[in-house]
């Protein structure tokens, strides 16, 4: 699996998803946002979590325009496979791959903490390693991650099976007080029509390591690498 | 149909000169690379928005000022400028 | 056009806080009447903040070295070796007063500055801390200061994609008019990787790097060391504001540019901006500097030499270059979409010579604007030290259940979460411990090495008896890293008081110093780099003194460290040190008995050595499962802290009969630690420890979901938590008015 | 000294109509908090506030329209007018 991680100038998790990446065995390479082409055979475009262009105007806005995103959307339209995370998944509404808009945190603040998720399928690309229906331990660390579209998306979201993961409680049960930014029907990540992109709030690169909190975003890496 | 009576007002939010403004900086080089032409600066403020229950201009420019000083501009570095809107 | 430059009055003098006595010696330095670019020149340079004209005797004779001390004080940061060919780069700064006056700027602008000291010597910023002491609760800006302190911590190093991993909060009356914002920023080098500030070679181009200048807090240096008054709120257009963008773009060139071999000085722009890094980096290296600042990149026009010279406008830095290089230093600079401008070079004359539109605005001797600032050795009273408090005269108002839920839900010790979360603690996936523990624990890299981390300092021992509390301060650091299994190496200081020229507040100045020199020396604890902040006062009322530490250790594996949890049911409780029931400034005394008084608990230096030594050795040896030390609130709310985190709670035996109870479980006794074991472990730790000469006594066991004070009080894990996380997100919710 | 054919501009950004505005929503509750009455509805924008090089009215208001389609507004869910100043 060749993966190519995109840096933005204020991009920061780069590092971080490119170690889980290279963790379950996916060879690495970094493209400058400045760059019109991915390297070639590039499997797996990942956009990364941070504050590219320092979140100015709206959360991925300016990098949603940058010059590399045409080729990741000449990628993502020959069925390659788009990650994006954070920052990413903001990147990604922005520049149209993906539906909806990322908002700010129904509480206003930042927030960093652990929190799970439900996986919602897992015959995608992105999922396989994990059961349907499986809470998973990850962290979230965003000031605007509140999803929000408008309901004929949302159905068609839901009606489509695009949603990837919802903030759940430990037992997998999506509730009020499990949402932590106020994202409309707990949403925490959705796939693209052909299922080949995903952008999600929360960090799986951070929950890699025993030592570190624990390995349950491996299972996303891990499957990317099944792919 | 809207209350008659209702105040509609808008608040603009401004930076002070000379304070630095980072996202218009970014914004600014963002467009020149988008190939908008000949932008030579831009800074970037904040609008509200308010509805007030219907009461007097002039209690509701009090309001108003009262919301601006208390939370809206953050008046060390903010200027701001509170209109009313016809009802 | 130019501007017409005003006369120099007394007025004009007294307005750049020099004192009439500091202008003449400057005077005479020169041999003429200053311009008034020169007047502003050297109110920078002279003010406390950068001249250190009160405290520089009384640092003279710190601790400062050891086998592991790769740069002492004097550079932009502290840097110590960790062996591997790695060097840990550190220091804490404060950021108070911009901080009283704009709450959101001026706390991101405090964290951009402490990690800009980090990466300009080479290192890559891996952790950062605060150290925050508010007003009280009750008091009516607070809330809105606490609000945008935070929010400002946050914007900055979450931005940046820096993990902030600890710190402290703390509230107190004391701090009403002048709130203490503390940053501490960590990094990482390789050890023949380190940049200096001293410039080499004359002729060398000086380049000017990062954001453009603007007008912003022209003379925030001074302000930085004045007391404030009534008017002080005017003095707002001085405010600066942080660019995190601009600050990480600023880095990555930074360190790509280092990795060329084409950097020979570096240093960055902080208080009194383009004055202070460019007669730094000539006077270091003995040489002259020559600046044109027609080249200086600004953001405003019609910038005078004054103002250019004064700015502190942030995200920049000032290099000198290899000549050979230079096209490819710019190169990488323009990639990162990044100011760069030749602004000066080098000379052999040991002037620091201004010129702007064709005229010298400045030409002074570089050497004696640092060497030649005044120096004051501030007349200083001997501080009264109290009584002790005997705790026997020390009623209980209440229950110890009754107690130890008001104080888990106090001000000073409830769970500062809602503060954490706010704070990127994740970034970079090497963050082993948390905040919430004792000291937070960072991977370096791949490990299996680890950094730990903590802020600390006991304000209200420090008040009562300067030279205990300044030992306190630095105990409870190597305690708190002791704690989570690390090898306490070397600490940054800020040291945060009133105004020096008032000798009982030098009095408390001195005695810290005292306190703090005799417990870094004891403990093989050297003070690698600082900073002072004086003046702290309003209207003649002074902080308390607080002398932050910062804190770093090393941890060889960190696989092998502890957490303050309990692990499991049925293990044997186990408290190390000697328990006297110290009441004195004690929380419990001044929280539930309402009364602030007394001598502080006095820090043993030498049983803190031993007993914390102890304490590494088992955490080493996979010996214990929890490890707490005690600080605040003593022995029982160090428990609750461990049952909380765990959701397991203990049966604890009685308070020995020959102390009032809550004296047992809330005073404040030192090097004292509490640490957990199965059953067989536990008998063999009390006959090592009994060998050892530490004192240790089993005081209890594991399990249930309450504490249990012998047979008679118990509380249940689930009050103490409601009490100990709803205190300050609800206080931060209530309505302000 | 202003050059007196340099275009000032100002665009403002407002969310569409029923597109929800959680800090909108949270600016309403702080202001009843801070005693703030009457307050029944806050809706936040941003402006901007572009120097232009100088230009035709017509040619300034192409260059600012593709300028908000391009990047300053996300039409999905905002609106933006754009008003030129006196320059
Ligand atoms: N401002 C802050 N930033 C980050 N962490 C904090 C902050 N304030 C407190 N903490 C964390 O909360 C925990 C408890 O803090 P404190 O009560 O000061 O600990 P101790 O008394 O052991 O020094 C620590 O892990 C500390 O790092
Ligand atoms: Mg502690």
């Amino acid at each position: 699996m060749k993966a190519a991680v995109i840096v933005f100038p204020g991009s920061n998790r780069e590092g971080d998803v490119a170690r889980a990446l290279k963790q379950a065995g996916a060879d690495v390479t970094t493209v400058w946002h400045a760059d019109t082409e991915l390297p070639p055979g590039t499997d797996l475009a990942v956009l990364p979590g941070g504050f590219s262009y320092g979140d100015y105007l709206r959360c991925g806005a300016i990098a949603g325009r940058a010059s590399v995103m045409d080729a990741v959307r000449a990628h993502a339209a020959r069925g390659g496979l788009v990650l994006g995370i954070c920052n990413g998944f903001q990147i990604l509404c922005e520049s149209g791959l993906l539906p909806g808009v990322l908002m700010r945190n129904a509480g206003l603040h930042f927030i960093c903490r652990r929190q799970f998720l439900r996986v919602e399928r897992n015959d995608t690309a992105f999922t396989r390693a994990y059961a349907a229906g499986q809470a998973i331990d990850v962290a979230i660390a965003h000031g605007e991650g509140n999803y929000v579209a408008d309901e004929e998306t949302l159905a068609r979201l839901e009606g489509d099976g695009r949603v990837a993961f919802r903030y759940a409680d430990r037992d997998g049960a999506v509730t009020p007080a499990a949402n932590p930014n106020g994202s409309l029907n707990n949403i925490a990540g959705i796939y693209s029509e052909k299922l080949n992109v995903l952008g999600l709030m929360p960090h799986p690169e951070n929950l890699i390591d025993d030592l570190v909190g624990g390995t349950d975003g491996r299972g996303l890496f891990q499957s990317l690498l099944a792919a | 149909m809207t209350n008659p009576t209702k105040i509609r007002a808008r608040v603009t939010v401004t930076l002070k000169n000379g304070v630095l403004d980072p996202q218009g900086k970014a914004i600014e080089s963002a467009l020149t690379s988008l190939g908008v032409e000949g932008v030579e600066g831009v800074r970037q403020g904040k609008l509200f928005d308010i509805e007030l229950a219907p009461a007097e201009a002039e209690r509701a420019r009090e309001l108003l000022t009262a919301a601006c000083e208390k939370l809206l501009a953050n008046t060390v570095i903010e200027n701001y400028r509170i209109e009313l809107v016809e009802g | 056009m130019t501007v017409k430059e005003p006369a120099i009055t007394p007025e004009l003098v007294a307005s750049h806080g020099l004192t009439p006595d500091e202008y003449e010696r400057f005077k005479a330095l020169i041999g003429r009447e200053p311009t008034f670019t020169e007047l502003g020149i050297v109110s920078a340079m002279w003010n406390e903040h950068c001249s250190y004209k009160s405290s520089r005797i009384h640092l003279k004779g710190l601790p400062t070295k050891a086998p592991w001390v790769i740069q002492g004080p004097g550079e932009n940061a502290g840097v110590i070796d960790i062996g591997d060919g790695l060097a840990c780069v550190f220091k804490m700064e404060s950021h108070n007063h911009p901080s009283f006056i704009e709450p959101y700027q001026g706390a991101t602008t405090g964290v951009g500055g402490i990690l800009r000291d980090v990466f300009t010597m080479g290192a890559r910023p891996v952790a950062a801390l605060n150290s925050l002491r508010f007003g009280a609760p009750e008091h009516p800006r607070t809330r809105h200061l606490v609000s945008g302190v935070v929010a400002g911590i946050g914007g900055y190093g979450n931005s940046f994609g820096v993990p902030t991993v600890a710190g402290s909060v703390g509230f107190h009356t004391r701090y009403d008019g002048n709130i203490l914002v503390n940053a501490m920023a960590v990094g990482i080098a390789r050890t023949d990787g380190i940049f200096y500030s001293a410039a080499t070679g004359v002729g060398n181009p000086i380049v000017y790097l990062g954001s453009k200048t603007g007008r912003d807090g022209i003379h925030g240096a001074t302000m930085a060391s004045a007391e404030f008054d009534e008017n002080s709120e005017e003095k707002r257009p001085t405010v600066q504001v942080g660019d995190p963008f601009a600050e990480k773009l600023l880095l990555e060139a930074c360190l790509e540019l280092m990795q060329t071999g084409s950097v020979i000085a570096i240093q960055d722009m902080g208080a009194a901006g383009l004055t202070c890094s460019a007669v730094e980096m000539g006077a270091k290296g003995g040489l002259g500097v020559e600046l044109d600042l027609d080249a200086v990149p600004c953001r405003e026009e019609g910038m005078t030499a004054y103002e250019m010279m004064l700015s502190e406008s942030q995200e920049r830095m000032l290099m000198v270059l290899d000549p050979a290089r230079q096209a490819e230093a710019e190169a990488i600079f323009r990639k990162w979409g990044l100011d760069f401008a030749v602004v000066g070079h080098t000379t052999d004359t040991l002037r620091f010579v201004v010129r702007h539109q064709g005229e010298v605005k400045a030409d002074l001797p570089i050497r004696e604007l640092g060497d030649e600032a005044p120096l004051y050795d501030r007349p200083w009273n001997e501080p009264v030290r109290p009584a002790v408090l005997d705790p026997t005269t020390v009623a209980a108002p209440v229950s110890n259940t009754e107690a130890l839920i008001r104080l888990v839900g106090s001000p000073d010790l409830a769970s500062k979460r809602w503060v954490w979360e706010q704070y990127d603690h994740l970034i970079l996936g090497n963050t082993v411990q948390t905040p919430g523990g004792d000291a937070a624990i960072v991977r370096i890299e791949d490990g299996p090495k680890g950094l730990a981390l903590t802020t600390d300092v006991t304000p209200r021992y420090c008040e009562a008896d300067p030279v205990e509390g300044g030992r306190q301060a630095v105990a409870e650091t190597w305690r708190n890293i002791t704690a989570v299994g690390g090898k306490p190496l070397a600490v940054t200081d800020n040291l945060n008081f009133g105004n020096p020229e008032r000798p009982d507040i030098m009095g408390q100045f001195v005695g810290c110093l005292r306190g703090i020199s005799e417990a870094c020396v004891a403990l093989d604890f050297p003070i690698v780099s600082g900073n002072v902040s004086l003046y702290n006062e309003t209207q003649g009322r002074a902080i308390l003194p607080t002398p932050t530490i910062g804190g770093v250790g090393l941890v060889d594996d960190v696989t092998v460290h502890a957490t303050l949890a309990f692990k499991r049911a049925g293990d044997v409780v186990l408290l190390v040190g000697e328990t006297a029931g110290w009441l004195g400034q004690s929380v419990y005394l001044r929280d539930v008995a309402g009364r602030e008084e007394g001598a502080p608990p006095p820090v043993d230096l030498a049983a803190e050595r031993r007993n914390g030594d102890f304490v590494r050795g088992l955490i080493h040896g996979g010996r214990v499962s929890a490890v707490h030390d005690l600080s605040d609130g003593g022995l029982l709310v160090g428990l609750a802290e461990m049952a909380l985190a765990s959701g397991i709670g203990a049966t604890l035996d009685p308070a020995p009969a020959e102390l009032p109870s809550h004296a047992f479980w809330f005073g404040e006794d030192q090097a004292r630690y509490i640490v957990t074991a199965t059953a067989d472990e536990a008998d063999a730790i009390v006959a090592q420890a009994r060998e050892a000469g530490v004192p240790l006594r089993r005081i209890g066991a594991t399990g249930g979901d309450a504490l249990r004070l012998g047979a008679d009080e118990a509380i249940s894990i689930e009050d103490l938590r409601r009490a100990h996380e709803s205190w300050l997100p609800d206080y931060m919710a209530a309505a302000a008015s």
